[in-house]
């Protein structure tokens, strides 16, 4: 792609983007799709933005720092930001939009976010540029539950927050001119704005059902750009000459879950097996395209700064498979219902997993269920993500590991399909949790690793990328793996 | 009166077998019957035995190879996983040819009991279904099938019972007008005169003579099972994955066309098309030789 | 004739009422948990509960149905559970584009189905009839998606001379609504032109073969004229109803072809609402689209019943 | 126009084939004949012998698979099969018109009827108005009384014989030179068969138009025409005036044909009726010697191998047959039968019927379809009952059986106890004592099912007989109807309508049944069939002491077998009585009216007792006696205003008629004399 110099950007004219119809209302608080949370990224902003670097970048507070054991943590607002209605921004906004997420009254989306890190009333405004947060329980990475991660803390007035949906007033460099549900939004630039003021004129978003009519859109010329092109959906466009795919390394992942509490599973030795059989370059040159990074069966991806990258890659290695299967006595194979989600690549990895099982003589039988169904109630007993005994759950990108290491794999974890209950792992993570520096992470990190590699309750064999796609010759886009976009400083 | 031998039948010898037979030979020498039924029996042996005679595991990926175009080794070449087209369009048939017949099947058997009994005794619970059939007529069958499949979560099953059950109150219209016909038809008074209990007078008299619509009905039904289960599968909520199914295949496929990669659809769309022609070929040749 | 008509609607909104209970059941056969499938699995329970009990979906079946039909007899379709406002602008829109292509569809097949059936008809048995019943048998069973597909790769990708999606700009005017319209609407074209031709041909193979008919050319009458005089107006009647009926198919019937076309049409309104188990949008769309059928087909038997005057004057003096 | 000596049409050696299924199939073969200017010329034959075709060839329009394969047609001195669409369109908008069966469906029903009658007049370039005022003035010649209303009218809206009289008034309203009739009163009632004969009549006389007239029913051909050509399978077998040919019949078949009528008041103690054995050939089959030789008692090896040729007989007759001479005296093919003893005056009644009433109640409106009848019947009597289409005959019968529910008033009795009236409320010896033989065997019988399952299913559920016995049963069965044993292995299409209706009969007497209701058993077979299921009615009755109720239009065979007679009219009975009373008379005027009305062979027919207008609606019968409407005998307002009473005619005979009986004998015997003198 052409460096971003090489021509100098001319304000004015028009960028319009596809995306997929936002699940449901634009309420800040309770969006939870890519639909919703790219669309309000055009108005909206976090204290902090997660740049694709995975490293925080600040946005409307300038900086953070926690007290000692990163129990509470101060925030340094920016001044002379402006709302669209013209106010300007100041702590008491910030106390009154965290304390409204953070209120289970309010059945936010983010109450999933803070529980156990953040409670209602526990954010406090000290003065009006500082605002100072008391966690439930000590967090070095906070910061990114309060950053573009946790999409649902975009910053809104005090006042009129909690009715955002009327005339959408936000800080971002573009502000509400209509939106149709179903059909599209549209932005004009805010000339209030407190950074470097937005190059085009206006932005069009049109909404699609699915990412083929995206796809045929983009390359019919009718949208300039997809935010969020699935890699295995979106060949087509990887040899168009006229369009440039933009990736960014992201954490989101696949996990394969086995029930470490049913057979054929209670040995982890049948557990790493499995994990041995896959061909993990293959999967990510071939099913991927290129387009994802090795996983190592554990939630650190080689992108989270903590990532102890000196924990040996875990290899195929059919002889010590089998090796593994005759010491646990299951030299004639298992059987075993592998189910998962009609989703993404999901189906067609559910296909790989069980070919390669079958080098040790696994029997797998695929069951794919649509979205719903596979989700079910979302508690024990209700939902065959989390009774099945062997799955494949899509996870989104998240800045930090936190969520993937607590939610999925502790004890009590509440998406803990895999049933894994390990009074060790849990005493990591928390140790983990707490860690304020990296080099304190980084520790624990690896042990958690190392743990992870022998237990193995959960295949972690790639981490996708974001995949963006635009017209050739559109720079300036900063697409987050979370689903945000920026165009302000984007142009042809 | 005449105690000369009677010649046994109308006008000509055997009049009535021969022509019977006459209408199976039109049958077997009418073109569309003919190309139609080789089709079908084609796919249909795709299904018993594709999986046998294919050049290529249909499932086996070879992921380094993913989406080539049609090679000497891949005459319809492969998919994102590398996997052989033409061994996947051959075996896609399987998942097709279950549900398709086995929802004509259900639709068939509940629509030709409901529709017998309506027609038969007619009466006020025929009124009440009548109303209900139309009602539920009153909406297309994908929209029918969409909203039970919702309901009742996709799955093979499902997808088996719900077409059968959309598909049932229209044999049932069609069935129940045939036997409202038949059963002014005197033989079926004649039974009732020997006090032939309801069930047999509807499955004994009045079957056998409805049964040629039936049939005909039930194959066009079977056509538009077909039609159905590929439309519900493109959509997503049909025949679900890993299937090689054809609708299904076009579903995670067509995305590719624009990229060029038109043999991962154009195949299974031919199929569909071919199977489908060929099913209606048969229900219209069979049509035409009842109507001759 | 407006006893008649009286009593059609009286049935019309029987059928309708039957219809708005297989429609609420079928949306309410499985107790599904609608607020998690809204806020999907990673929701906290906490917000799932609440949003359940503002959606009401957790009071008695008949309360619901009561409420839900009861609004809809005063115009109010409830409200969307995935957008949160009312569903009735969405389904009026939807229905609106759904028109627009049906229209286009029938303005397009109607003529030419007709023409080939009557074709057909007077070629009975040569090749040109058997290249009309059977290529129109035949593009009137494909799956209108699978032509969609060869169409959409020849004209919208290969020759590059039509739009691929449907939607045309807000801002166009009649011709290039057209042009985006050109494309989904053939596939209907095919679909439509089988049935059509093939009534038309059956009513026409009648009309020649029947009695008039002979009449007509015994008192010496141009052929041409006999059947265009005696044969095409009666052959024609029971394709009135064909056309009627398919109204049900080309709206709501198209879920495929408006996926494939992006086209915002009551069918993708259907399937989008099927897809987030958005039951009141799905239950307003249905019903719509049931009642819309029941008006074409009373429409169908008025017509029908004012052009046949063995109905319109009732039985003899 | 050629000059008035050229034949108004000519036939020469035609023969017409039909492709089918690849095949060619010729159904007729080298017919000849000729009709000269204004001559009536008629067709019989039974059917499928190939009339409509011949007729069809005429003008010009056979079915589309069908064609000419040789011989000539000329229509006034024009070879049609030379003609070209042009000129074979002149020569249909001037010179030949044609009106065939079933008006109803030859009128488009979505034209006013004025609107199809102008059109005649388009190719002779008439204007719209003159057109329809010619159409009306046509309409006034075919006795239309008020043409301007039906001009405006439907053709639904009219009744089968003002349909029938518009058709008439189209074809001849170009004055052609030749008028073909297919089939003209067939379907209509037999008095409205009768007004639309005499219409034809005196329009001929008009129009100097040559007809010809095509039909099963001699005696329609015998009523219209002067000249007939007899077919039989496609070819031409015998020819010459009607008065001749059929007093004094040439040919063996036409001489069967004559014998197998009951005519001229024959009785079933007379002895049986003479049949036509076998069947007609298939149109396909090959045949070397004469077609009829398979049939024929005068058949000897030279008609099997030599085809005869159409002997010319001298005065305009013509025979096909090597042994014309001896064709009048063709034996008898029927032995002597036992006949049923006369049933005793003082034997105990069988079924009683009281007050018998059925109200259809339909959207709207009932229907009175049978109102208030009251008759007895004896244990081995046959009751004939007779009335136009729609008087209730079926109806009736249903009622007697149980299968539909009477109204509540009326009451039945079976050997004097009472009998409920609906089939599911009867014993099961009430259920099995009466049975029914439909009019048509090709719907009585299911077609799904092979013979021996039909009678044997009966002889189990009715009989209740079963393993050998039923087989014993079914064979004794099979005999007695003459059932060949090899048709039980076969299903009911394949055999023919006679077999078929044995079939039915077999089934019918499965039971042992008391009573027999006959709907019309043989009205829709051939003439030759219908003899020999007539005497097995008689022989089967001989021999089962069997009552029957006989349903028939067809007033010859209903005087063939009934000891009584019972008139129906709108559901009402007219008139019961015993059989030859009621020919003989006193009558009721509407007994007088239908009997009058039938055509008989010999072409003398008592002065036709006219009904004027039309049958009235059932659902809203006419107040008083309900025939007034049509009554030619009326005597005045107490017709129109009181129900008439039950008058004694004699033992066992009743008239339902204002008119006292002694007046009625008076009038009716003046009316006789009449006639006599007058032909
Ligand atoms: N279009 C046709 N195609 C084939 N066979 C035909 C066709 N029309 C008539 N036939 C056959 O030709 C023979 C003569 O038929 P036609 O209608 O002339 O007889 P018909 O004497 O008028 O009989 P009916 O008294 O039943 O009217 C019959 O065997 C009939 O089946
Ligand atoms: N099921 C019915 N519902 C309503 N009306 C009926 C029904 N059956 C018969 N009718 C009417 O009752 C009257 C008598 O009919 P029925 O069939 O008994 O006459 P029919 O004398 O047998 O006439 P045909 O000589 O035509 O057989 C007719 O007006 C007929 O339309
Ligand atoms: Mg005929
Ligand atoms: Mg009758």
């Amino acid at each position: 792609t052409m460096p971003r110099a090489a021509r100098a950007a001319v304000p004015g004219g028009v960028l319009r983007m596809a995306q997929t119809v936002p699940a449901a209302t634009l309420d800040p608080m309770k969006i939870a799709d890519g639909g919703g949370i790219t669309t309000l990224s055009q108005v909206g902003e976090y204290l902090c933005f997660d740049m694709p670097n995975l490293t925080l970048a600040p946005q409307l507070a300038e900086s953070w720092s926690p007290n000692k054991d990163g129990t509470v943590w101060t925030f340094k607002l920016r001044q002379g930001v402006k709302f669209h209605n013209g106010a300007t921004m100041t702590a008491d906004d910030v106390v009154a939009t965290i304390n409204r997420l953070a209120d289970p009254a309010n059945g936010s989306n983010a109450l999933s976010a803070f529980s156990g890190v953040l409670s209602a009333g526990a954010t406090r405004k000290i003065d009006d540029y500082t605002v100072e947060f008391t966690l439930d329980a000590p967090n070095g990475n906070f910061p990114y539950y309060l950053s573009s991660d946790n999409y649902n803390a975009v910053i809104l007035p005090a006042k009129e927050g909690a009715e955002f949906e009327k005339n959408w007033i936000a800080t971002g460099p573009y502000k509400y001119e209509s939106y149709t549900p179903q059909v599209g939004a549209k932005f004009t630039r805010f000339d209030g704005y407190w950074g470097p003021k937005a190059i085009a004129d206006r932005i069009e978003i049109s909404y699609y059902n699915d990412i083929q009519p995206q796809i045929l859109a983009l390359q019919g010329g009718e949208v300039d750009l997809i935010l969020q092109a699935p890699v295995l959906q979106s060949v087509a466009l990887l040899n168009d000459p006229n369009i440039q795919i933009l990736t960014g390394p992201s954490t989101a992942h696949e996990q394969v879950h086995m029930r470490v509490d049913m057979d054929p599973f209670k040995d982890a030795r049948v557990r790493r097996a499995i994990a041995l059989c896959l061909d993990r370059p293959a999967l990510v040159n071939g099913m991927m395209k290129g387009k994802a990074a090795i996983g190592n069966d554990s939630p650190f991806a080689a992108v989270y700064p903590s990532t102890d990258q000196s924990v040996p890659q875990r290899e195929k290695n059919i002889a010590e498979a089998k090796q593994l299967m005759e010491a646990a006595g299951m030299k004639d194979g298992f059987e075993v219902t592998l189910t998962t989600e009609d989703y993404l690549e999901l189906p067609e990895y559910a296909v790989l997993i069980q070919n390669a099982v079958k080098q040790i003589g696994g029997k797998i039988t695929l069951q794919v269920l649509d979205q719903g169904t596979y989700y079910g109630d979302a508690v024990p007993g209700k939902s065959p993500w989390l009774d099945s005994t062997m799955g494949i759950t899509d996870y989104g990108h998240r800045g930090v590991p936190n969520v993937f290491l607590a939610a999925p794999l502790a004890s009590t974890g509440t998406w803990n399909s895999a049933h894994f209950n390990n009074p060790t792992y849990d005493g990591l993570v928390a140790s983990y949790i707490a860690a304020l520096d990296l080099e304190a992470q980084r520790a624990s990190a690896s042990q958690i690793q190392k743990l992870l590699l022998e237990e193995t309750p959960v295949l972690f064999s790639y981490f996708y990328d974001f995949v963006s796609a635009t017209k050739v010759g559109l720079n300036g886009v900063i697409p987050t793996a979370m689903g945000q976009i920026r165009l302000d400083q984007a142009s042809f | 009166m005449s105690d000369a031998p009677l010649p046994l039948v109308a006008s000509d010898g055997g009049a009535a077998a021969r022509e019977r037979r006459e209408r199976l030979r039109v049958l077997l020498r009418s073109p569309t019957f003919l190309v139609g039924a080789a089709i079908i029996l084609f796919w249909v042996f795709c299904a018993l035995f594709g999986e046998a005679v294919v050049p290529l595991d249909p499932y086996a990926d070879d992921m380094m190879n993913y989406l080539m175009p049609p090679s000497a080794e891949h005459w319809f070449g492969t998919d994102q996983l590398g996997r052989d087209v033409f061994s996947r369009v051959i075996v896609g048939s399987r998942d097709i040819l279950t549900v398709a017949p086995l929802a004509t099947l259900i639709s068939t058997l509940a629509g030709a009991a409901l529709g017998l009994v309506m027609g038969y005794y007619r009466g006020w619970a025929d009124e009440i279904l009548s109303r209900v059939i139309d009602a539920m007529l009153a909406l297309p069958t994908i929209v029918i099938a969409l909203l039970a499949l919702v309901a009742l979560g996709t799955s093979t099953i499902t997808v088996v019972l719900v077409i059968g059950f959309t598909f049932a109150p229209i044999i049932a219209k069609t069935v129940r007008a045939a036997v409202l016909a038949e059963r002014e038809v005197e033989y079926v008074a004649a039974a009732e005169l020997r006090r032939e209990s309801g069930l047999y007078v509807m499955f004994i008299e009045i079957l056998p003579n409805v049964a040629a619509p039936i049939l005909v009905e039930a194959t066009i039904r079977l056509g538009y099972a077909i039609f159905a289960v590929a439309t519900l599968s493109f959509i997503g909520f049909g025949i679900q994955p890993p299937s090689p199914d054809w609708g299904l295949s076009i579903s995670t496929n067509y995305g590719l066309l624009t990229g060029g990669y038109w043999w991962t659809v154009l195949f299974d769309s031919l199929a569909i098309a071919s199977l489908v022609v060929a099913v209606n070929l048969v229900a219209d040749a069979m049509q035409a030789a009842l109507h001759d | 004739m407006l006893k008649v008509a009286l009593r059609r609607f009286l049935l019309f909104v029987l059928t309708l009422w039957l219809l708005s209970i297989i429609v609420f059941l079928a949306s309410h056969v499985l107790p599904g948990n609608v607020g998690r499938a809204m806020l999907g699995p990673f929701a906290d329970p906490r917000a799932v509960d609440q949003l359940n009990h503002e959606l009401g979906t957790d009071r008695p079946l008949l309360a619901q149905y009561a409420d839900w039909l009861g609004g809809f007899v005063q115009g109010d379709m409830g409200d969307s559970f995935a957008m949160r406002q009312p569903v009735a602008p969405f389904v009026w829109n939807a229905l609106g584009n759904s028109l627009r292509l049906a229209l286009l569809a029938l303005v397009l097949v109607v003529p030419l189905g007709i023409l080939g059936g009557v074709l057909a008809a007077l070629f009975v048995g040569r090749p040109l009839d058997r290249v009309i019943t059977v290529g129109g048998l035949s593009a009137a069973v494909v799956p209108e998606f699978i032509s969609g597909i060869v169409l959409i790769l020849i004209f919208g990708v290969w020759l590059k001379w039509l739009p691929l999606s449907a939607a045309a700009p807000a801002d166009a005017g009649l011709l290039v609504q057209i042009k985006y319209l050109l494309l989904p609407s053939i596939p209907l074209v095919l679909v439509l032109f089988g049935y059509i031709a093939r009534m038309t041909r059956a009513g026409m193979i009648e009309a020649l073969d029947s009695d008039y008919m002979r009449t007509a050319m015994l008192k010496g009458l141009k052929r041409s004229t006999a059947i265009r005089r005696h044969a095409l107006r009666n052959a024609l009647l029971p394709t009135i109803s064909v056309v009627a009926t398919q109204t049900v198919y080309l709206l709501g019937g198209l879920v495929a072809i408006e996926v494939l076309f992006h086209y915002r049409g009551i069918g993708s309104l259907i399937y989008t609402a099927a897809q987030k188990k958005d039951f009141p949008m799905l239950q307003a769309a249905v019903l719509v689209v049931g009642a819309v059928f029941i008006l074409a087909s009373l429409a169908a038997d008025l017509i029908y019943a004012w052009l046949n005057p063995r109905i319109r004057l009732g039985g003899g003096e | 126009m050629t000059d008035a000596t050229t034949p108004a049409l000519a036939v020469e050696d035609l023969s017409v084939s039909y492709r089918v299924r690849g095949g060619e199939r010729q159904v007729v073969h080298g017919v000849s004949f000729t009709i000269g200017r204004g001559e009536a010329y008629g067709l019989v034959g039974e059917s499928g012998c190939g009339k409509s075709t011949i007729a069809y060839a005429t003008v010009g329009y056979l079915a589309r698979n069908g064609q000419i394969s040789g011989g000539r047609i000329e229509v006034a001195g024009r070879d049609l099969t030379h003609l070209s669409g042009d000129e074979l369109r002149h020569l249909r908008a001037g010179a030949v018109s044609m009106v065939y069966q079933d008006p109803g469906r030859a009128l488009n029903p979505s034209l006013k009827i004025g609107r199809q009658m102008a059109e005649v007049y388009e190719p002779l370039g008439l204007g719209r108005r003159e057109a329809l005022s010619r159409a009306a003035e046509m309409l006034q010649r075919v006795r239309i009384a008020d043409p301007r209303r039906v001009l405006d009218r439907y053709p639904h809206q009219l009744s089968g014989g003002m349909q029938q009289r518009v058709c008439i008034a189209m074809a001849l309203a170009i004055n052609p030179a030749l008028l073909i009739l297919d089939e003209p009163t067939t379907g209509l009632d037999a008095t409205v068969e009768a007004e639309v004969l005499d219409l034809v009549r005196q329009l001929r006389a008009e129009f100097n138009t040559a007809i010809l007239c095509i039909s099963h029913n001699l005696g329609v051909i015998a009523t219209l025409c002067e000249r007939v050509g007899v077919l039989y399978a496609g070819t031409m077998v015998e020819e010459g005036t009607a008065a001749e040919l059929f007093a004094a019949p040439r040919h063996p078949y036409t001489v069967g044909l004559l014998r197998c009528l009951p005519q001229r008041g024959r009785r079933k103690d007379q002895g049986p009726l003479d049949t036509i054995p076998g069947f007609l050939p298939a149109a396909d089959l090959r045949i070397d010697g004469c077609v009829f030789a398979d049939r024929c008692a005068l058949a000897r090896d030279l008609c099997r191998t030599t085809p005869p040729p159409l002997f010319d007989l001298g005065d305009g007759r013509r025979s096909r047959c090597h042994f014309w001479q001896e064709a009048p005296d063709l034996p008898r093919t029927e032995p002597a039968l036992p006949t049923p003893a006369p049933v005793a005056a003082d034997a105990p009644p069988l079924l009683g019927v009281e007050h018998l009433s059925k109200t259809f109640h339909m959207k709207g409106h009932s229907l009175k379809a049978v109102h208030d009848v009251s008759l007895q019947l004896k244990a081995g009597e046959t009751l004939g009952l007779v009335g136009e289409s729609g008087s209730g005959k079926t109806t009736f019968a249903r009622l007697l059986l149980g299968l539909v529910a009477p109204d509540q008033e009326g009451s039945l009795q079976l050997d004097g106890k009472p009998l409920p009236g609906l089939l599911d409320r009867r014993s099961a010896a009430e259920g099995k004592a009466l049975q029914i033989v439909f009019q048509n065997p090709d719907s009585a019988l299911n077609r799904a099912h092979a013979v021996r399952r039909i009678i044997g299913r009966a002889i189990g559920k009715l009989a209740g007989l079963f393993g050998a016995a039923r087989d014993e049963r079914l064979l004794e069965l099979t005999r007695a109807v003459r059932l060949p044993d090899r048709t039980l292995g076969t299903k009911p299409r394949q055999l023919s309508g006679g077999l078929k209706q044995r079939v039915a009969i077999a089934r019918a007497f499965a039971g042992e049944p008391r009573l027999v209701v006959c709907d019309e058993p043989t009205s829709a077979l051939d003439v030759s069939v219908q003899s020999a299921i007539l005497n097995l009615f008689v022989e089967l009755q001989a021999k089962r002491q069997v009552s029957y109720i006989f349903i028939s239009h067809d007033l010859g065979v209903v005087r063939f077998l009934a000891d009584r007679i019972a008139v129906l009219y709108l559901g009402r009975l007219m008139e019961v009585g015993p059989a030859e009373q009621v020919f003989s008379g006193p009558q009721h005027p509407y007994t007088e009216a239908l009997l009058s009305a039938v055509p008989s062979i010999d072409g003398r027919r008592a002065t036709r007792i006219r009904l004027s207008g039309e049958i009235p609606s059932a659902s809203d019968p006419p107040k008083g006696c309900v025939f007034h409407t049509r009554c030619a005998r009326k005597i005045g307002r107490i017709c129109e205003t009181e129900e008439p009473p039950l008058a004694d005619a004699g033992p066992g005979h009743v008239i339902h008629c204002h008119i006292p009986v002694e007046e009625l004998a008076r009038l009716q015997a003046a009316a006789a004399q009449e006639s006599a003198a007058s032909s």
